[in-house]
């Protein structure tokens, strides 16, 4: 087992090598692929169709109420593995504030519920 | 050391990443473009946090920022007309006094900053245990607070922006 | 001086050994992907009573090379309306956090890239950057289809991660560490985390089948209705990036995550006499569930997004967050014997498979009952 | 084992990316960039925080769990503020910025 100091120097590591091996991959690509490139061929694809217009416009805020409640419930994460970790720890303590933290987010769930912001159309 | 050196050699690389990729997000003209050298600068920050061997909140910052709370401003860029004019507030009108006033901010509290010495340092590795102590101990109470934050911006925004979706129906 | 292993110099073996860890995960990436797709196919076929692939090489075992070397040789179409650097740049947000991922799974005693104390939380971290990389290709491609499927991909790809990392939590209550490698020999008698979670494993199971765009969960790509959705405007070896390495890459990834939290990782009999016989225990059971996520693949349809959505943060949801909080409070009140979280756990997948479509029958009898009425 | 890094650097760069954060505040007109600033000068709080906690003698993790609270603030300040901004941008299908405005009382 290496020295854990250089335990994330892996990560940036592999990283690094992900992205070369990637550029190295589509190089061949591109050295092995032909191209020709067309006025047909450079058109977006929207089944046959002539696109109209471009794509980048505004869509339904629909959307954005998940990824709102998906924030919040990824900032409850990162309370609830260090509480899951230390959780011998900290015993009855301990969960009663959790009990406490996630009671009061399902009252958020639940007001989006009611509200039917969870519904997607 | 060579570990020394290494570390070094990474620090010079994020900083220059960071302080980089900060200022491309201010004169970087399209909002995208902004966003992605946002989330890059999240990512090296964590990088930042890994080298002061504080790894559990490096982890977080990735989960937080670099998966949430880009992918909300993504979806908040493309839920916003694109290209359209741009308004000042009133502070910025003058944009060249701004500068101004900043960069003579700055530069005094830059050397200043520089010039903080070193203490004890900690043992590297593993700050989750001691993290949880702090937050479920002395912190339980600013703990429950956060969780009535979140349901106030939860409930917040919902009302933003479900009314609006009930009047264009 | 000291010695590391193999006598070999520290300072020579360190960077040594990185270098083959890093070679090894390509190498895993790319034939994991090879073999993963002729599987799949294979699989569909026998399901479906076909042959499959069956012209190049022996049993069609050639047919995947053949199709690796095709999309190597196709033209790299980039539509004139994309945004280009963001389109370049997409396949590779997605493809690198992935083979970090291969970091921390521990394939055997002391065969791990790096035990980080944090390392479950090192892989959920990772796996929700993919999304961005979704969503960006998405909105590089600045086509309806993409945009849609890359919106669509990232709703079903954050509300997904919830369940998923709720179920993680589970065990990590039960364990008390993060680290890889004590989660797996925490389990090292018969019985393994899954006789005690087992509804921690079914939430998982279905996160990672959502989280890795797999049917029934393919709405990002949804190639009947979205064409390919985020996918579109890729061609040749960017799409083989995307898709095919990737994809397969993260359904290892996963399978590899349910292999160590749920089912003991390398553990296995002769593990302790022949620490290298824990790799052939550990791809067996990798394997299992890669099998398994092809036999769902050809059983059950794609689901439509509101179904989706609905099941994710009405029924799932609320169903981890119910036993994150009851195993916690079992193990608190008994100490020591697992039993109560068991009995609770087996419970509330009793409940998943037979009180949840009973009661999705009666909500629908209900709803025709009011429709009728109304149009008498 | 003195760290091959000095504290001071670590500040310096939070230090950096805090002015930077606050130019964009001051001189850009886009609210979602404004927002972005915003959370580029917290991100830049964090580093300060942690670098602090971890090298100026602490015993323990006061200001790690500090930024985990910086945490939540950011994220429900970003949800809010985006929705705010979504929600100004519905009434209004012109628009950029300078809602600030329109919205006052």
């Amino acid at each position: 087992m290496p020295d854990y100091n250089l335990s994330y120097f892996y990560v940036f590591a592999f990283f690094v090598a992900a992205a070369i091996f990637i550029t190295l991959l589509l190089g061949l690509a591109r050295l092995i692929a032909p191209r020709k490139v067309t006025v047909e061929k450079a058109r977006t694809y929207e089944s046959g169709e002539e696109p109209v217009g471009q794509a980048w416009s505004r869509y339904p805020t629909h959307f954005y109420v998940f990824a709102l409640l998906f924030v919040v419930f990824d900032v409850e994460v990162i309370f609830l593995f260090p509480w899951a970790v230390l959780f011998r720890t900290l015993g009855w303590y301990g969960l009663v504030e959790m009990v406490i933290f996630i009671a009061i987010l399902v009252v958020g769930l639940y007001y989006a519920w009611r509200k039917k912001a969870l519904n997607w159309y | 050391m060579t570990f020394d050196f290494l570390e070094m050699v990474l620090f010079a690389i994020l900083a220059i990443a960071i302080v980089g990729a900060g200022a491309a997000v201010v004169l970087v003209g399209r909002i995208t473009s902004a966003a992605l050298f946002m989330a890059f600068t999240f990512l090296c920050m964590a990088g930042m946090f890994l080298l002061l061997g504080a790894e559990t909140i490096a982890a977080f910052q990735v989960l937080i920022y670099v998966g949430a709370i880009t992918v909300l401003i993504l979806y908040g860029v493309m839920f916003t007309p694109q290209g359209s004019r741009d308004y000042g507030l009133f502070f910025q009108k003058q944009t060249p006094w701004a500068i101004v006033f900043v960069a003579f901010l700055a530069v005094p509290v830059m050397v200043f900053a520089s010039s903080f010495q070193d203490g004890r340092p900690l043992a590297r590795g593993g700050d989750l245990v001691p993290l949880a102590t702090s937050l479920f101990g002395d912190f339980a109470y600013p703990f429950e607070v956060a969780s009535v934050l979140l349901l106030a911006a939860l409930v917040g925004a919902i009302v933003l922006v479900k009314r609006d979706d009930e009047e264009i129906r | 001086m000291p010695i590391g292993p193999f006598g070999i110099d520290p300072g020579i073996w360190a960077p040594l050994r990185l270098l083959l860890a890093v070679a090894l995960t390509l190498f895993l990436v790319l034939n994991g992907a090879l073999l993963m797709i002729y599987l799949e196919r294979k699989i569909q076929a026998i399901i479906q009573d076909r042959t499959g692939p069956h012209h190049v090489g022996p049993f069609g075992l050639l047919q995947t090379f053949a199709d690796a070397i095709k999309l190597l040789s196709k033209e790299d179409v980039r539509a004139k309306a994309t945004d280009k650097a963001f389109f370049l740049m997409a396949p590779m947000i997605v493809f690198s956090p992935m083979v970090a991922s291969f970091v921390v799974l521990p394939f055997a005693p002391d065969f791990v890239g790096a035990d980080l104390n944090i390392g479950l939380l090192y892989l959920t971290t990772l796996g929700s950057m993919a999304v961005l990389g979704i969503v960006i290709a998405g909105w590089a491609s600045n086509n309806k289809y993409s945009l849609i499927g890359g919106l669509r991909s990232a709703g079903q790809l954050i509300s997904y991660e919830v369940p998923q990392i709720l179920s993680l939590v589970t065990v990590v209550l039960v364990v008390g560490s993060l680290s890889m490698v004590d989660i797996t020999r925490s389990q090292a008698g018969p019985f393994v985390n899954f006789l005690v979670l087992p509804f921690a494993f079914v939430g998982y199971f279905i996160a990672a089948l959502a989280e890795t765009n797999r049917t029934p969960f393919d709405l990002p790509e949804a190639e009947s209705e979205l064409v390919a959705g985020y996918l579109t405007e890729y061609s040749g070896m960017r799409w083989g990036t995307f898709l095919a390495l990737t994809e397969y890459g993260e359904v290892t990834v996963v399978c590899s995550i349910m292999t160590t939290l749920w089912f003991g990782g390398w553990q296995g009999p002769g593990v302790d006499a022949l620490p290298a016989l824990g790799i052939v225990w550990f791809t067996l059971k990798v394997y299992v569930f890669v099998l398994a996520f092809m036999w769902v693949r050809a059983t059950l349809p794609r689901m439509r997004i509101d179904q989706l959505m609905d099941f994710c943060w009405k029924v799932l949801i609320p169903m981890a967050l119910v036993n994150i909080l009851a195993t916690a409070v079992l193990l608190l009140a008994f100490p020591g014997n697992l039993w109560p979280i068991a009995i609770v756990n087996w419970a509330l997948v009793a409940a998943l498979v037979f009180a949840l479509p009973a009661l999705q029958k009666r909500r629908l009898r209900t709803f025709r009952e009011r429709t009728r009425l109304s149009a008498a | 084992m003195t760290p091959a890094v000095p504290l001071g650097a670590f500040i310096a760069v939070s230090a950096a990316l805090f002015f930077i954060g606050c130019a964009g505040v001051l001189t850009r007109r886009n609210a979602v960039v404004i927002l972005m600033c915003v959370e580029l000068m917290l991100n830049a709080a964090n580093l300060a925080l942690v670098a602090f906690s971890r090298r100026y003698g602490a015993t323990d993790e006061r200001g790690s769990v500090f930024v985990v609270f910086v945490f939540v603030v950011a994220a429900a300040e970003v949800a809010v503020g985006l929705a705010i901004v979504l929600s100004a941008y519905r009434t209004r299908p012109v628009v950029n910025v300078d809602e600030a405005r329109a919205m006052k009382g």
